[in-house]
């Protein structure tokens, strides 16, 4: 019984998508079944501490393996589903979940395109998802609707980008030059 | 919001206050006439535990890592190649390299074909971590003994070749060059995928190990002249 | 005896409330950490924690780093243990490459790793005691921290940020006197923790401030996302050395110290008993470590440039502050795609309103202090 | 001629006890340092002991730096208010016995009042004023925080601290210092030195829990604990003022010190033996002055040596203490003193 199976059976057809990598196991799902599944995850398969909560921007990620893949051509088949039609969803949010009886680990992702940024808070679940989710908001601007205090956490309040983008430059923008100080 | 109410349980001794204090003043004591002592002691270095700066100094490890130095040879000459390989590793880009090529007719002044015409390291940016002593494959930028680094202006933390080289005659000086770092053993190259994920046997390492040094020195020479290689043809 | 905490809608006017701005800078927020409290008198009405202020993109940064280059920007996380997150970080990407480390350089970073945590601890308890004002602790283990630094740097040529380990494995072997510093040292260490232990364990002022403040249930710790001495003084017996075993862990005899009532005093005790388990550990893995020939491979063979397949892992280890992880996703290239630490001590700290509520002045400094806040690795 | 002996007197005690609230300056930098393993300052003078006057002429030359929030008056009245108490609660507290020149004898003491004791009690109490005052004037939260801890800590630790002298009053039956002082002598139930910390045990205990208090010493620093109200009501102050505050603390010191001297441990007199006996007049004046000041610098060094050994109260374990032990203990004691005194007189 492999936990990729286990979590097959719970998840049923919420389970979109499965990648494997080194023995660690994801799971996609779509954006807005998050609460439902992480609630069975926790429920039925005892997956009831939440690691971590965090964005990747993939954007430059698909241009990078269609590049490789071009520069290949017979290069081996890569896991990663090809970028068909419509481009794949900007942004994801990563969920990190451990099981503290089995001490097995679930990575549950969900693709969150760049017109619609918003997703489900899972503060109500574990409250260990308040800063991150806080953050992610600031890093990437993914806003999570049901979060009792969405605001920046590692910036400060008026800055005006979302620095772990992959568009934003490593130097920044100068932002610090907007601040203003009152006396 | 349901916080957990401790109850404080004390034994007797804890809850008289006076007992626990007098044994902390006794052990307090015990310490107040031990340094007392020593810092009668002749020289600089009297409490055992406390180093009088200037004058009294700890000893450093004969591989700190402190400011840069370019390495001389016995022959006097830069052992630099000017490569660039420490500008690459080094993750806070604190090296710059320019690479000249050595004029005909004095190639005895130099190791190899091409030197390092400029070198500079500054100080401001480097965050001491010794890749650039690793990636070199000549030994020729070592990270020195020198860590009083303090300037009064950010111009003078900008070490140049001349900075680099003094730094080394200094080092010299004082006796604190440190011999070269032995290449460490590495595993026997696998030569299946699947055979790496096997723990390397002892007895197998032990036969090899010799060669592997051999191996490996040679791996590193190979390596920086195609890095030199590389340099030339972006060059 | 059921005391009822204050809670913020006590007030009908919130303007009788006194709001003070504690950080960052004060003598116990370490210059980096801000807590804005709404206090009635001595009394935390509620608190909140602004963090950001030693924020340094360092995830952002390594997407600009090769692999290799990260190690060193890893040093800057938790400072008071570097090893412990190079440690972590190499075994992230050595996961993502599917590399499996000489088991004598796995030692080797084992009995780091431990003396690291040793340091950690100290400076967990010493700056404890300092904010609670027994001074003199603070110096007895300061000292034997800095014996600690002298191994490392004995080793490596660094003291604070080692940059220990490489890819693959460690970049040296222990030095041949490292055992005899190590003999040298352990009296005197172990004298220091006792003297610590002396001076404040039973001392009934150090009781009064430590026993039931800021106590929490290891339900709410586990919900908070708790990890590490803080969990464990919750009484959840927790470690990732004995639950997911890395290194020479498994082979390694050791107890973990679980406290009851979560509280400041749980957390320094669980901390104290943990430098002597390290100390334990410490003994049987330079055992472990003599049986291996001198001359035995410390570094697996790992190309010169390090290109991990496309993928992502995710693999923490139990730093001494808790469960440290990182996350990296790679996209085939010679940079890491995205890398997402998992610091332990930030999750421990968001749930610091929580922990302060209800408690005085006095307390918030105590709980910082035996939360073991390190900057670095919260702002990253 | 006595005005001019008086005034001698003054100048005198006062300059002594700047003397060694600036040694103790040193000592608790070189004392602290010698309890945690390090050498603290020892660079100016031999054993740096010039240090104290490299940090007056520091604090001297300081800019007089006053926030712009801050209340003018209160700002400046604060360390005024705090170091005048301080240094006039030594007027009627003996430093000697006597001292014979020229036939006339002077009496170790500025003044010999027969209510001695009251006074030391009001003025001491004084001193809370000058901590609450700058601490309100600086018109910072830490420093109200500060003022206000010390305002309930004095307040509170007063009563046991007066309960417990009262009890020594019982025993010796004046209220006048050098009376107390001079009842001192001879021995106690034939072997004890007939002192007062022997007849009042409790009483010296609370005396001098309640002395560390007073003196704002840890465990009881809680009006400038560093760690957590940044430095309580001297946040703000700054160059002399704040140098103003750090004297007035270590004179305090010292009066509280001679006041436990006089009080419990004989004064200047030795145990067993009368130094009257076989010293000249002017010799035994001296000798009785240098008895009184090492006693009291043995109770100095024990205020540094307790400091870097035990941690801060909490500021609600302070009053705990203080009302609900300190006092009871004091009251009990004052019973059995007075029981005692009744059965037995």
């Amino acid at each position: 019984m492999g936990l990729k199976e286990d979590v097959q059976n719970t998840l049923g057809e919420l389970a979109l998508d499965f990648l494997e990598c080194q023995g660690d196991l994801s799971v996609t799902v779509p954006k807005d079944k998050i609460v439902e599944v992480l609630t069975k995850l926790r429920d039925n398969l005892g997956f009831n501490f939440l690691s971590d909560v965090f964005g990747v921007d993939n954007s430059v990620f698909y241009e990078k393996l269609a590049k490789a893949k071009a520069k290949k051509k017979k290069g081996e088949e890569d896991k990663e589903e090809e970028p068909k039609g419509p481009p794949p969803p900007r942004f994801e949010v990563v969920y990190l979940l451990l099981s503290l009886e089995t001490n097995k680990r679930l990575a549950v992702k969900i693709q969150v395109p760049e017109d619609d940024l918003v997703v489900d808070s899972v503060t109500c679940l574990w409250k260990a998802a308040d800063w991150p989710e806080r953050e992610t908001f600031d890093m990437f601007g993914i806003r999570f609707k049901g979060h009792h205090n969405l605001k920046r956490l590692l910036m400060w309040d008026e800055f005006p980008a979302h620095p772990l983008r992959k568009d934003y430059p490593l130097e920044g923008q100068g932002e610090e030059r907007i601040l203003e100080y009152n006396d | 919001m349901a916080k957990p109410i401790v109850k404080k349980k004390y034994t007797l001794t804890e809850r008289v206050y006076l007992i626990e204090i007098i044994k902390g003043l006794g052990l307090t004591f015990k310490h107040f006439v031990f340094n007392v002592k020593a810092s009668f002691r002749p020289g600089p270095h009297t409490v055992p535990t406390c180093w009088q700066y200037p004058e009294d100094r700890r000893e450093i490890a004969p591989i700190f890592r402190g400011a840069h130095m370019l390495m001389l040879d016995d022959q006097g000459r830069i052992k630099c190649v000017g490569c660039g390989m420490c500008a690459r590793a080094c993750p806070a880009q604190c090296i710059t390299v320019k690479r000249g090529k050595v004029a005909e007719g004095e190639e005895s002044k130099y190791v190899g074909k091409t030197y390092p015409e400029e070198f500079i390291v500054d100080l401001t940016r480097c965050i001491f971590c010794g890749f650039c002593e690793e990636a070199c494959p000549k030994g020729g930028i070592v990270l020195g003994p020198e860590y009083e680094l303090a300037q009064y202006t950010r111009e003078e933390c900008i070490l140049n070749k001349e900075g680099l080289i003094a730094n080394y005659y200094k080092a010299k000086e004082e006796g604190k060059l440190k011999p070269p770092r032995k290449p460490v053993p590495v595993a026997a190259p696998a030569k299946k995928p699947a055979a790496k994920k096997a723990a390397p046997k002892k007895a197998e390492a032990k036969g090899t190990e010799a060669k592997g040094d051999a191996k490996e020195a040679k791996a590193k020479e190979a390596e920086a002249k195609k890095a030199e290689k590389e340099q030339k043809s972006e060059g | 005896m059921e005391v009822r905490r204050p809670t913020i809608e006590d007030w009908d006017n919130p303007g009788d409330l006194v709001t003070i701005n504690i950080g960052p800078s004060h003598p116990a927020m370490h210059g980096t950490l801000r807590v804005i409290a709404q206090t009635d008198g001595e009394t935390i009405v509620s608190a909140e924690p602004e963090i950001g202020y030693l924020h340094r993109g360092v995830e952002k940064l390594g997407e600009h780093l090769t692999y290799h280059q990260f190690i060193p920007i890893t040093d800057r996380l938790n400072y008071c243990s570097a090893i412990a997150n190079n440690v972590s970080y190499e075994m992230a990407v050595e996961k993502l490459m599917g590399i499996k480390v000489p088991e004598k350089a796995q030692v080797i970073r084992m009995i780091m790793m431990e003396l690291a945590r040793i340091a950690d601890h100290i400076v967990c308890i010493g700056i404890l005691g300092v904010d609670l004002g027994a001074f003199t602790p603070f110096f007895y283990l300061f000292i034997q921290r800095e014996e600690i630094y002298e191994i490392f740097e004995w080793y490596n040529g660094a003291r604070l940020t080692n940059t220990f380990g490489r890819i693959g494995g460690v970049e040296a072997d222990l030095p041949e006197d490292f055992e005899e510093r190590w003999r040298k040292l352990l009296p005197n260490l172990k004298k220091a923790i006792d003297e610590t232990d002396k001076l404040l364990t039973h001392n009934r002022i150090w009781m009064d401030r430590t026993i039931g403040v800021t106590a929490f249930s290891p339900e709410d710790a586990l919900s908070w996302g708790f990890t590490g001495p803080c969990l464990r003084a919750c009484g959840v017996k927790r470690d990732l050395r004995k639950d997911e075993p890395y290194c020479f862990y498994d082979q390694v005899d050791f107890e973990i110290p679980v406290g009851k009532h979560g509280d400041v005093f749980d957390r320094y005790i669980v901390r104290m008993i943990e430098m002597e388990e390290s100390i334990k550990i410490i003994d049987q893995a330079i055992k472990i470590y003599k049986e291996f020939p001198p001359d035995a491979p410390l570094m697996a063979k790992v190309p010169k440039i390090i290109k991990p397949p496309v993928g992502e892992v995710y693999s923490a280890i139990e730093a001494p502050n808790g469960e440290l992880g990182f996350w990296i996703k790679s996209d085939g290239s010679d940079k890491p795609y995205r890398i997402k630490i998992r610091p332990p001590c930030y999750m421990v700290y968001q749930a610091f309103p929580e922990l302060v509520q209800g408690e005085m002045i006095a307390d918030l400094i105590a709980c910082l202090s035996s939360l073991n806040i390190i900057a670095g690795e919260l702002d990253r | 001629m006595n005005w001019v002996i008086a005034i001698i007197k003054v100048v005198f005690i006062w300059t002594w006890c700047l003397l060694w609230a600036t040694v103790m300056t040193w000592a608790e930098r070189r004392g602290s340092a010698m309890i945690q393993d390090r050498l603290g300052p020892n660079r100016a003078g031999p054993f740096g002991l010039f240090q104290p006057i490299a940090d007056g002429i520091k604090l001297f030359t300081k800019e007089e730096f006053r926030p712009k929030t801050a209340r003018k008056i209160l700002f400046n009245l604060g360390p005024i208010l705090f170091a005048i108490p301080a240094f006039s609660a030594y007027a009627v507290i003996p430093f000697g016995d006597k001292i014979v020149i020229g036939g006339k004898e002077i009496i170790l003491q500025v003044a010999d009042v027969n209510i001695g004791f009251l006074y030391v009690l009001a003025i001491g109490s004084l001193a809370v004023y000058g901590i609450v005052v700058g601490g309100w004037g600086s018109n910072n939260k830490y420093s109200i925080l500060g003022g206000l801890r010390s305002t309930a800590q004095l307040i509170s630790y007063e009563v046991p601290w007066g309960l417990a002298l009262l009890a020594a009053v019982f025993v010796y039956g004046t209220f006048d210092l050098r009376q107390i002082a001079l009842s001192q002598t001879g021995t106690f139930l034939g072997f004890l030195p007939n002192w007062g910390v022997f007849k009042q045990p409790l009483g010296f205990l609370i005396f001098t829990v309640a002395a560390y208090a007073e003196a704002n010493r840890v465990p009881f620093d809680l009006p400038e604990a560093e760690s957590e109200i940044v430095a309580g009501y001297h946040t703000e102050y700054g160059g002399m003022r704040l140098g103003l505050y750090l004297f007035g603390e270590y004179v305090n010191l010292y009066t509280l010190s001679a006041l436990c001297v006089t009080l419990y441990f004989g004064a200047w007199n030795l145990p067993y033996i009368d130094m009257s006996k076989f010293l000249g007049p002017i010799s035994y004046g001296i000798a009785s002055f240098v008895v009184f000041w090492l006693k009291v610098m043995v109770f100095l060094l024990s205020f540094i040596w307790v400091r870097w050994t035990v941690p801060r109260f909490r500021y609600d374990q302070v009053m705990k203490l203080g009302w609900k032990a300190l006092i009871p203990l004091a009251l009990f004691n004052l019973l059995i003193t007075a029981l005692v005194i009744q059965l037995t007189v």
